[in-house]
């Protein structure tokens, strides 16, 4: 396998799915041409301006930032669902639209989800 | 000789997931090199001491996964939230008493140098 | 403040959960409620749950900042959102449900 | 004689789960493919999954049984079925999804 | 608490939950009331003929006809939903429309989910 | 006293659930008498020897909990399945070695009382 699509559809800090995800993502970088979807439930991890501190859980919005070079889309028709269109988002994200999305899943060799 | 990585988040019993696991595991190995990644709650597979009066013991399955050549690892930080730390030494192919001979806590490292070695992987989560 | 007898819901799903419509639905049926949001669930300010007007909002501070999620309004953010559901579930309330 | 390189997909989540209809969008792009039930997957039977004439659905015979769902004409049921998903996984398909 | 409702939105042998959702009822009985609501993809459970043997796993219809004296309600929506309205369904067990089955949810004393 | 109980079903980390526990058994203490059963995976949360570098210590927090007076108690079937076995000694409030102090194992019967003796009962599962 040289490409892997991580697929993220689990809502962050509800579940460690998100935590997980992004670090798997990240100990694959320079080794495999990574690409983290957002995808359903999993796009809520876009909205900027996450503060968790006073949840005593890790900032994922941090972390996002931390692997600026981590391929992440945003799919686009889930953000829409989720009335997050107009919402202020983590800027370094990619909007894909579900065609673009799809298209990235088939383009890699394996696809994960958590 | 083609690999196979399976990559696994569900603890036993809840969900079907470590049975799957095992079917596709056993069907496979018997051609290819098989590789079993633990992540999240499927670190808690490997325990020891499972006495599951109406299902089968996924920790027997995965042990005797393990003795016909499967590679299992377990994610060192979802194994240590859990409760289950890596020895200094490794002894049956173990490096955590509370597990059965043959899997192995690993760096998650480990689970992308199995994807890039394999030909196919499959993932399954709830 | 909350002496009037309503239903009360603690909601921590979001709203593409099935358990989340199964909650909105009772909470339609029994007119007035108190729902309260945390986890998840405060990701429902998103798709208006406070536009309802037979519902009083609830929402916990530490999640809501978590998630980067603000409230309107007509949504009570509570610092000490836990105890004020307990005491809600404990001592002024008609049925409470969970999801 | 699965030799048409196909896409492949393992579907073992039942059909109101989100992953199912991901599943479905996929394996409509890719046009023709074979989708192998398993687990609750075999629930899309009754949603007739069966009749979309691009697919080729193959069944887990104990996961029907144990669930008491029937396959129809178009189905075929596998008695080693993950011996003939892995033959199909590893030789001859084009790509594999599993949900 | 007098009664409780178990209320079981997942479908069973894919998870333990209906399994634990059904011992739950079961060990109550006698001594509450106690009704299990089968909702969503938990009225799979419904469907008459289940034979789980190969699988290993107990035969959950078996509990259900084991437990004779367990009010069990299966959502009528939930069913027609699934297109297992046509089915062949475990006699035992009564048919609820929508309003009839949140009636019996909201005059029991406590809702557990699992 | 009015009676609480909290019927948990999931396991520590993969869900919020056991910290949500943590905070409404807490905020009802200071009132009220707390109950909570385990069920499912939750058999895993008082599990000892949890070391999450992220995240707070589930086993710790429900310790706490114990030692505040909340009973807690672990459904037996569901413990043993995971491995988590009973002794026949009570030590601690406790009848497992793989459990931290005032967590004990019993049968799913105790669910029955702790609901029939409660005013209020809250579940959490995914």
């Amino acid at each position: 396998m040289k490409s892997v699509f991580y697929l993220l559809d689990t809502a962050p800090y509800g579940s460690e799915k998100a935590f997980g995800a992004l670090n798997a993502a990240a100990v694959s970088l320079g080794e495999m041409d990574v690409t983290l979807g957002l995808y359903g439930d999993g796009v809520y991890l876009a909205v900027a301006g996450q503060d968790s501190r006073k949840l005593g859980l890790p900032n994922l919005a941090d972390i996002l930032y931390a692997y600026g070079e981590l391929k992440v889309l945003v799919n686009e028709p889930s953000l829409i669902e989720r009335c997050l269109f107009g919402e202020t988002l983590i800027e370094t994200l990619e909007l894909a639209d579900e065609e673009e999305f799809f298209e990235a899943m088939e383009s890699s060799d394996c696809v994960i989800s958590f | 000789m083609k690999t196979l990585t399976i990559v696994l988040t569900d603890g036993p019993y809840i969900s079907e997931y470590a049975e799957i696991a095992y079917k596709l595991a056993g069907a496979a190995l018997q051609q290819y090199k098989v590789n079993i990644f633990l992540y999240l709650d499927a670190v808690h597979i490997p325990k020891k001491s499972q006495n599951p009066s109406f299902f089968t013991n996924a920790g027997q399955l995965f042990s005797g996964l393990a003795k016909k050549g499967v590679v299992i690892r377990a994610c060192a930080r979802c194994a240590g939230a859990r409760g289950y730390l890596p020895e200094e030494e490794v002894l049956q192919g173990n490096n955590c008493r509370d597990y059965f001979p043959g899997v192995r806590i690993t760096s998650l490292y480990e689970l992308s140098e199995m994807l890039s070695k394999s030909d196919r992987v499959i993932s399954l989560s709830r | 403040m909350k002496q009037e007898k309503l239903d009360v819901f603690l909601l921590t799903k979001p709203p593409s959960s099935p358990r989340s419509e199964l909650c909105l639905k009772l909470a339609a049926r029994a007119g007035k409620a108190r729902i309260y949001l945390a986890g998840d669930g405060v990701y429902h300010l998103l798709a208006r749950i406070d536009e309802q007007p037979e519902f009083e909002i609830y929402a916990c501070k530490e999640d809501l900042e978590a998630r980067a999620i603000k409230a309107g309004k007509r949504v009570t953010v509570l610092d000490n959102f836990y105890s004020d559901f307990i005491e809600d579930i404990m001592e002024h309330c008609k049925h409470e449900y969970t999801f």
